[in-house]
């Protein structure tokens, strides 16, 4: 499709909405919804920057090496990277995650709102759990990116969700839903998408984070049946508020938070792929291990992981024939995204 | 923004410090845990005595001492054929200046038995390679003969006389004066008392005038006079030149030479048992053999 | 291939050594050689730690680990070991110091008495030195902080140690019903026979 | 897979030092061309010149490596005369379980192998009988002859 | 005091596990000859030997591989793993072995030198071989078997291939690429790999073990092996040049090579002979006789001691393929299928005096 078509299209969709829907649904392939995401996604963005106005400054302790500062950062614009940046090359690298005032989360390219304390998270800190599970989560978002761009059009693919990230049960997963009855891909199927989402990662995007209101992330999903039942739920949870991730094109609700960029993602492997659901509808879940740069493991020794995430991830399953160990645990539709 | 340029630079000049710091931390962790291991380590055992005194009896047990040539299946196989060949023989101990007679099957010589009485003047070499040297004068013409201990052709050896003389070579015979190196054909055995130390023989031998094998005045040698009053001005200028007595005080050279004690204690503890059963056996057979040719001499 | 020379008894050394010493070149031969060791085994033993280059360490290593265990071996009392221990130590007091402090130190040391670390180049350098590793050379049990981190101790939270740890407990868990399985049914055979 | 140059480059030095112990020079006491060598049999012109303190020169050997080894026959220039001789004993090193003597010991013979003298003073190696027979032709010398003469064998 | 301070606020950071050295990169100095492994060669071993993994996980590990591959164990002298689920028994039919038929050879490693008697009183100089716990990888029959080698196909025709490995290796010092190629064999990985070009008919599955049976005492074989590389040397030492003399007027021509060509060709003839890299490279010994046979420690005599590498070095056996030296019996086709513990432990050639026989005799002269 020309760039002249699209813009008419745009034009179009801004013009009458119904008219609009009709011709999407008709001639708008996968990138072309992708593409339309990603145009959403960036006006949004421009938009809320926009908005900022008069800069405002904030006071950012930063706790951590080589020493502890006090920085004069911008507000709603500054992001913890930009506080990094202030240090050193090193300190930029090993900043994959935030924690603010000691207790919150916090992305690395998020702008900070107020004045608080910073201390930036790595892989190999003290206590790295949170930011494995930041990994374990990211690396489910850039699992659904790369079934985007490895499957077929004629598949009918539908990504469904990702479950909340647990490392203890050895896989991270992305349940998708096809127009296929039985798949069941080869071993070289496999390899071939992890060699994808190698190629994703080493295309070194930063993974940037948006809150939308209700309407627009309904318009970017409305092609995409599961998260148009899924969006209502999250809305009334957060106030009408929706939190949407990017990663190069790929775009997708979750809660957060992720690590900074996709670099960080070395080894990766995708050792096998379930069908979660009886005939009626076709859901599978994709599961894959993977381990952070700067990590090094034997082929024997990554090989026994690969071996135990072959089986079945029954950790939070979408539909209701759970493994009945784990549904006391597992949090309910809106909290698992 | 200078500012904050220069208070950058200036905190990549401190890093190294802080690093140190870090190391002061990580240090007192490590000590604790060094003095915690170092309490339930215990003091390792020392090799026994009898054992490793062994290496003065059978010197060929232990290997060369060169490592890259050494291969430890090899060095076992090597063993129990030294010993299954010790079954058949009886090696008695000996060293060099000790006097021996020895027996061996030669298809040359009429009899196809030959036999050597000499003193031992050299002993060398390693494993089933080890091999020992015999001097004598017959008719006033100066013999040696060189015999690998091992050799299957050997009948019988016999020790004459076992003592022990200053040096570890006995090379320097060659140039010393005929009767140091002269030995009776049909000497009779002389036989110690059990138990007892080796007796070391400190005879000094006197020397031929030049030619000289060997420049033997820089040897360093124990058993021999004084032989300045053999050397003229230059050779003495040379032994002086050529002399290196800071070799005492190399340790790792003497290091490289020897098989440490451990290793010794090794390699005798796996042939303890076999050789004393082997050296047992051999005294039986010879008691035996002693009363056959007894009893006819005291009829008679 | 000649036999090894026993008159003397040495216990092992704990280092990984060369078969062949090195000349550490010098105008004075062999001696100088000794000399040039001479001084680096004295500034070992009284610093405790040094920074050399690597050749020279290595060599010099070996030295002091041999002096440490004949003074074990022989003590204070021993005519020879004192004058050897005369002849490496160019400092006197060093020589008490061998004998009152580095012995007691290392009595029940099971393994070497030195440790050998790399060192990073000095730079910029003096260009004709500049291709030769630097190493730190250090007696153990020195005052100094360590030079390394303590490799003893590994983060288990780090990630591929925390997948790890899940693999193994499933592993123990399976191995755990196989045998209880095996169990179950050894009890059921056994039940069975008696019923025979 | 093999093992790293640093051990090789290592043993060169030991290659090297065996190299230069090991001579081909008069050194290792060979018998060549003009060694000189002691007569030990009872002929007239052998006692003569070793009585003179003139004992002989080998002026050649009979074989291909022109070095002379036990049992060799060589050509010796005595007293003015050529006269041939058998090596009956070697000053250089001999291999295990045979003699080795502190002198070149030579027996002089003539053409058909018969020896000068009638008695050998010194003993001689028992391999000389193996290697005499040997040599010996059916219808060239026999120096089976000068086993006869012999005092002693060692 | 500064310093005090200092620590209390690090107490409460996260501490940084591991520590980056920067380090400026020099230029070699003078360039240093290595091996360097070619591109369609696997590195074998992984640079990284610490994973920076928690004790009980290794020992987690560990346990995998020992359910995997069996403990640890020595066998016939060298270290292994008792892979006892590992090993197939495969029921290999004995083929009847006709003259010209090329088998299998086997890796071996090369302990050292020798002296054996006979029983006429002579001493013969041996070589020692070990071989060194061979296992049969893979096979490759003649119709997929394409070596890469610029000699003639032709020579390859009907031929086919056999993978065998030596000296099993804990799994996790191995490189990925290096383990793939042990995939499906069902043998753990080996450190060492070479391969025997064989007749089909003497093809073996993988996981047949290759001993020392293989061969028979009083056959002959040929050693392949790499010389002791010598380094940069000069003609005299590389050639055996005379080198000019020492004295005489002579100034620096001692170990020089002297003229080049003649004034007529004005030229450089090819393959002449001049200074340069001396050994590391390979040669093949033929027609080494077996002597003796230690079924124990997997171990033969070969005779001479000129094979080539160093002590401890690895060296490849085959049959000979000297016309004058076939064996007189047929060998074992594939390979020995008998007992191996039947055996007996010392196998000597008729004319070895053991060392366990009395003193030679020998019969008096009639």
């Amino acid at each position: 499709m020309t760039v002249h078509l699209q813009n008419s299209l745009w034009k179009l969709r801004t013009s009458s909405n119904a008219l609009y829907k009709s011709v999407y649904r008709r001639c708008f392939s996968t990138q072309d919804v992708i593409e339309h995401r990603n145009r959403l996604f960036n006006n949004e963005q421009k938009r809320q920057k926009d908005n900022v106005g008069r800069i405002e400054k904030i006071e950012v302790r930063y706790l951590g090496l080589p020493s502890n500062e006090t920085l004069i950062m911008n507000k709603n614009l500054s992001t913890p990277f930009n506080c990094a940046q202030h240090f050193s090359e090193a300190v930029c690298e090993n900043a994959v995650l935030a924690l603010i005032n000691g207790k919150k989360l916090w992305d690395i390219h998020r702008p900070l709102e107020e004045s608080c304390t910073l201390q930036l998270l790595h892989f190999k800190s003290q206590d790295p759990n949170l930011v494995n599970q930041a990994f374990w989560r990211t690396c489910s978002f850039l699992l659904g990116g790369v079934l985007q761009r490895i499957l077929k059009e004629n598949t009918g693919l539908h990504l469904h969700s990702f479950p909340y990230p647990s490392l203890k049960s050895g896989s991270f997963v992305h349940d998708i839903s096809l127009n296929v009855d039985n798949w069941n891909p080869s071993a070289q199927d496999l390899k071939s998408m992890s060699i994808e989402m190698m190629k994703f990662a080493t295309e070194n995007h930063n993974i940037e984070r948006l809150e939308v209101s209700h309407e627009i992330a309904l318009e970017m999903f409305k092609d995409n049946p599961f998260k148009r039942e899924q969006l209502p739920n999250i809305s009334n949870q957060n106030k009408g508020v929706i939190t949407l991730y990017r990663a190069g094109d790929h775009i997708d609700i979750s809660k957060g938070p992720m690590i900074s960029s996709t670099k960080y993602i070395s080894k990766v492997k995708i050792p096998s792929v379930h069908k979660i659901t009886k005939e009626d509808s076709n859901l599978y879940r994709v599961q894959g291990i993977a381990l952070p740069s700067g990590f090094t493991l034997s082929a024997y020794a990554f090989d026994i992981l690969g071996q135990r995430a072959k089986r079945l991830n029954t950790m939070y399953l979408p539909v209701e024939s759970a493994d009945p160990i784990h549904s006391d645990e597992a949090p309910s539709m809106q909290q698992r995204i | 923004m200078l500012r904050k340029i220069c208070k950058v630079n200036l905190i990549q000049n401190n890093l190294i410090n802080s690093q140190y710091v870090i190391f002061r931390h990580l240090s007192a962790k490590a000590e604790l845990n060094e003095a915690a291991e170092s309490q339930e380590k215990k003091k390792t055992k020392k090799p026994k005595k009898a054992l490793t005194d062994m290496r003065f009896k059978y010197p060929e047990f232990l290997p060369q001492p060169d490592n890259r040539l050494r291969n430890p299946v090899l060095e076992r196989i090597m063993r129990k054929d030294m010993l299954d060949r010790r079954t058949q023989i009886n090696i008695p101990e000996f060293y060099v200046g000790s006097i021996l007679k020895l027996t061996i099957s030669d298809p040359h010589s009429q009899g196809k038995t030959n036999s050597f009485v000499g003193i031992c003047i050299q002993r060398d070499r390693t494993g089933l390679y080890s091999k020992f040297a015999l001097r004598n004068v017959i008719d006033h013409q100066g013999i040696e003969v060189m015999y690998d201990l091992y050799d299957p052709a050997i009948l019988k050896i016999e020790v004459l006389k076992l003592e022990k003389r200053l040096d570890d070579k006995l090379i320097y015979l060659k140039d010393a004066l005929p009767e140091y190196s002269t030995i009776d054909v049909n000497m009779e055995p002389e036989i110690l008392a059990e138990g007892g130390n080796i007796p070391v023989n400190d005879t000094v031998v006197k020397m031929k005038p030049f030619p000289w094998m060997q420049k033997w005045e820089r040897q360093g040698l124990k058993g021999v006079e004084d032989l300045d009053k053999h050397l003229n001005l230059w050779r003495k200028q040379q032994k002086v030149k050529h002399d290196s007595p800071w070799d005492k005080y190399d340790l790792m050279k003497e290091y490289r030479k020897t098989i440490t004690e451990e290793e010794q204690s090794e390699i005798f503890s796996e042939i303890f048992n076999r050789i004393n059963k082997i050296n047992e056996q051999h005294k039986q057979k010879a008691k035996a053999a002693r009363r056959t040719i007894s009893k006819p001499q005291n009829i008679g | 291939m000649n036999q090894a020379e026993v008159t003397k008894l040495m216990s092992q050394l704990k280092i990984a050594l060369k078969p062949r010493h090195r000349n550490l070149k010098t105008p004075l031969g062999p001696e100088g050689r000794l000399d040039k060791l001479r001084q680096t085994v004295t500034a070992l033993i009284k610093y405790e730690r040094i920074e050399l280059f690597y050749n020279r360490a290595d060599e010099a290593r070996g030295y002091t680990e041999r002096l440490v265990s004949d003074a074990l071996r022989y003590g204070d009392t021993h005519k020879p070991m004192m004058e050897m221990a005369d002849y490496w130590l160019l400092e006197k007091q060093l020589v008490h110091k061998l004998f009152k402090v580095l012995c007691p130190r290392f009595e029940n040391e099971n393994g070497s008495v030195t440790k050998m670390f790399n060192a990073p180049r000095v730079y910029p350098a003096d260009p004709k030195r500049a291709y030769f590793k630097r190493v730190v050379l250090e007696l153990k049990g020195n005052p100094y902080p360590t030079i390394t981190p303590d490799s003893s101790y590994r983060n288990k939270n780090l990630i591929h140690n925390v997948l790890l740890d899940a693999a193994m407990k499933d592993f123990y868990a399976e191995k755990e019903r196989q045998q209880q399985l095996l169990e179950q049914e050894q009890t059921l055979n056994s039940v069975e026979e008696s019923k025979k | 897979m093999f093992p790293s140059s640093s051990i090789m480059s290592s043993l060169k030095a030991v290659t090297r030092v065996s190299a230069n112990l090991f001579h081909t020079t008069a050194i290792n006491n060979e018998v060549r061309l003009l060694t000189r060598l002691r007569v030990v049999d009872n002929s007239e012109i052998g006692k003569r010149a070793m009585m003179e303190g003139k004992p002989p020169k080998t002026i050649h050997v009979y074989n291909q490596k022109k070095v002379g080894f036990i049992g060799d026959k060589v050509m010796v220039a005595i007293k003015g005369q050529k006269k041939k001789g058998i090596l009956v004993g070697m000053k250089q090193m001999q291999k295990p379980k045979t003699p080795r003597f502190d002198t070149n010991n030579v027996v002089l013979i003539d053409d058909n192998g018969t020896p000068l003298g009638t008695r050998i003073f010194v003993p001689i190696p028992t391999i000389l009988r193996t290697i005499l027979k040997e040599k010996t032709r059916s219808k060239g010398a026999d120096y089976t002859k000068l086993l006869a003469i012999a005092s002693r064998f060692v | 005091m500064l310093l005090s301070r200092a620590f209390k606020s690090l107490l409460n950071q996260p501490v940084i596990n591991d520590i980056r050295y920067t380090q400026v990169c020099f230029h070699r100095f003078r360039s240093v000859p290595k091996l360097r492994i070619p591109e369609w060669r696997f590195r074998v071993e992984r640079k990284i030997k610490d994973d920076n993994l928690t004790s009980e996980n290794q020992k987690f590990i560990k346990e995998v591989v020992e359910r995997d591959f069996g403990k640890q164990v020595i066998h016939k002298g060298v270290e292994t793993y008792e892979s006892k689920t590992l090993l197939k028994v495969p029921e290999i039919e004995p083929k009847t072995w006709k003259k010209g038929t090329i088998r299998c050879g086997v890796i071996a490693k090369k302990l050292g030198h020798y002296p054996l008697w006979k029983k006429d009183g002579t001493r013969i100089c041996t070589t020692v071989l070990q071989i060194v716990d061979n296992h049969v990888i893979k096979y490759i029959p003649p119709n997929e078997f394409e070596p890469k080698e610029r000699r003639p196909l032709k020579k390859y025709d009907r031929k086919g291939c056999i993978l065998v490995g030596a000296e099993s290796v804990d799994p996790n010092i191995l490189t990925a690429n290096y383990m793939g190629m042990f995939k499906g064999s069902g043998v753990m990985p080996t450190k060492h790999i070479f391969r025997f070009v064989v007749d089909d008919v003497a093809a073996l599955p993988p996981g047949t073990p290759l001993n020392v049976s293989h061969f028979r005492v009083g056959d002959h074989v040929d050693v392949r092996g790499k010389t002791v590389h010598r380094g940069f040397q000069g003609v005299v030492k590389r050639w055996g040049f005379k080198g000019g003399p020492a004295t005489h007027g002579n100034t620096k021509t001692h170990r020089r090579p002297g003229s080049l060509s003649s004034g007529v060709k004005s030229r450089i003839w090819k393959g002449k002979k001049m200074p340069g890299d001396m050994g590391n490279s390979w040669r093949i010994l033929k027609g080494l006789k077996i002597w003796r046979i230690n079924t124990k420690t997997n171990t033969m005599w070969v005779s001479g001691y000129s094979i080539a590498g160093n002590p401890g070095d690895l060296v490849y056996v085959y049959d000979t393929i000297l016309p004058l030296r076939q064996p007189k019996e047929p060998l074992p086709l594939p390979t020995f299928l008998g007992d191996e513990s039947a055996l007996p432990e010392d196998i000597y050639e008729d004319s070895i005096h053991k060392f366990n026989e009395p003193s030679i005799i020998y019969e008096p002269e009639k």
